[in-house]
């Protein structure tokens, strides 16, 4: 199918505690092997997702929090991280795995507004 | 009226779910609160939970399950100086020394 | 118009799959199509043969495959979250040397592409979740 | 950038989570919010919600299902009076009158 | 088994929307029959399980509700509202299904502590 | 000191299996006893002996086969809500005239007064949900 629609998935949970960041992550990473134009929002608890050295050996579950670096290889450029959401919980983009762009409540409205999909996990 | 020593675990993020919130309403002197899951995250110094934790003469003990700080990457962060880090033995130990225990 | 729906929570324990069957129920009824939902996460579960809920009691599953063979909709579930949660087809159990399947009927396991090109093919595209 | 129509579906009371204080923060002038499920609580005068709802200028509909309000024995309570009450048709000619639905 | 344990079983969650409340009330009836000395507590959001005049027809789900009255049939006599919840959403005790005791956060927290089990849904 | 378990959510989706499962191996360790773990709500999903998750990741329901079995730690389910969720034992399938059970090796259906028992019966009684 020929057809390209943009498709924005959102990310509210914090990673472990359930399986919805993970399964977000694949469902992210599949429509962007599908070149439709994805975009990928972190707001809320979904920031924590993306927070560096988490080491899952302890409660024996896999880690997958290095996939967000295959980010780049699947030419996913467009990853938002609510910018309030950081700052309530003391963090910068300096603790994250991944090169973000901070985004407001307004910008993220206006974003969402170009979507033609918008799935919230 | 017999008094027990009470051992409340919570496992939700103060964003996910006001259960801390409400834990903290029902938890007296002499009890523990221990974080577990992604409660970790109210550990964070920064956090919903910040000046609502019980102050050190409330006889209230809030510690915070280690394993799940490493697997969320909050190990090296600034988290609260009064709550106590404790491993999967330590809980055993708090479950035992403890006369009943609450997931909330 | 044409919608496709995905279903992201189990059966009876979340309402969200009986919202979206009333919500399909009124869109057929208003003479929209669903060519497919697409169950994905906890929502797999929707998809066991095996359940048996009490007598007096809908039975979800049955609901699906009943509403997917009358109006001719495709109801695929995600084959890595099935898989997991131990939703199996007769091939999912012959590669993984399990005795036995418990996919219900009108189901089928797929990637998530599908649930993508879902996306794509449907006018709008509605999910229920948790 | 093409302006779209948006329908927002809430499905979590006020206490149970945050998402339809989270919706509204990101509902412009124009867009629909629908309470279905547990969200239909906050279609109660008193809850939560009280006072939060966006004013009749912004523009913003908010909707509930009538089917989850009877089912949890709200129809003949006192409701948000700017709250309108629709069926699953209602549901399903929101949907087609929206260009996308966020389902938070 | 001849010993008895005081059970308290704590609901938080509000009807139909999860399955917890229905789950919930099976176990204290259970617990009940069981003979063992059963407290129920309804606080935050759970207060609306009592809420009478609840109709599932429309969306098809079992209506559990009316299995309430039968706490009196199995002498369950310890049911406890938490007075503020109901005050919150603009409810008295007149709206529920059955008689119950209101309390406040430290008759409460004095009931939990007579228990041997506190189990929360 | 003898423990029981209760444990109310999903494998996979919830981390409370996970936990329960942490605490049960330390408690061991420590020297405790646990007689028996209940699975409630959609907890029975851990009991199902056609899961398959991916390669690199924990088999949940394995893990919890093999501490019974070393341990001799019963297993057991709420039937009803099994019975909802599409965990069947052999009984069950015939019973509802279903062609296979999917029961995982060590667990057992019972009534919710078999946690009521337990309660009774053990020091502390935990659970782990949602």
């Amino acid at each position: 199918m020929s057809t390209k629609k943009r498709i924005m998935i959102v990310n509210h949970r914090p990673p472990h505690g359930t399986l919805h960041a993970w399964e977000s992550l694949d469902l992210t990473l599949t429509a962007a092997a599908f070149e439709q134009e994805v975009s990928v929002v972190f707001m809320g608890d979904g920031v924590f997702q993306l927070l560096a050295d988490q080491d899952t050996s302890q409660i024996n579950i896999k880690n997958f929090a290095p996939a967000y670096r295959t980010f780049r290889d699947y030419d996913i450029r467009h990853v938002y991280v609510e910018k309030e959401a950081l700052a309530r919980r003391g963090l910068s983009s300096d603790d994250l795995l991944i090169d973000v762009n901070l985004v407001d409540t307004g910008a993220l409205c206006r974003l969402m507004t170009e979507q033609d999909i918008i799935l919230h996990f | 009226m017999d008094w027990k020593r009470m051992l409340h675990t919570v496992n939700k993020s103060p964003t996910e779910s006001d259960k801390l919130e409400t834990c903290l309403r029902f938890t007296q002197a002499g009890h523990a609160v221990l974080l577990i899951e992604n409660a970790v995250y109210a550990a964070l110094a920064e956090s919903a939970m910040a000046g609502q934790w019980p102050d050190k003469s409330s006889g209230i003990t809030v510690y915070v399950l280690t394993p799940d700080l490493a697997a969320r990457g909050l190990l090296g962060r600034d988290l609260h100086p009064d709550i106590r880090q404790i491993d999967y033995p330590g809980f055993v130990r708090l479950v035992t020394e403890n006369d009943v225990v609450q997931s909330w | 118009m044409k919608f496709a729906l995905l279903i992201n929570t189990g059966p009876y324990q979340h309402q969200a799959a009986d919202t979206a069957y009333q919500f399909a129920r009124a869109a057929l009824a208003e003479g929209h199509t669903i060519r497919r939902i697409f169950f994905y996460q906890d929502g797999v579960y929707n998809a066991s043969r095996l359940s048996v809920p009490p007598q007096d009691d809908r039975h979800i599953v049955r609901r699906w495959s009943a509403l997917a063979a009358e109006h001719r909709i495709e109801l695929l579930l995600c084959s890595a979250s099935a898989l997991r949660r131990g939703i199996l087809d007769k091939e999912g159990a012959r590669v993984n040397a399990i005795d036995t399947d418990n996919l219900a009927p009108g189901f089928r396991l797929a990637g998530l592409a599908q649930l993508i090109d879902a996306g794509i093919e449907a006018d709008r595209l509605l999910s229920f979740a948790d």
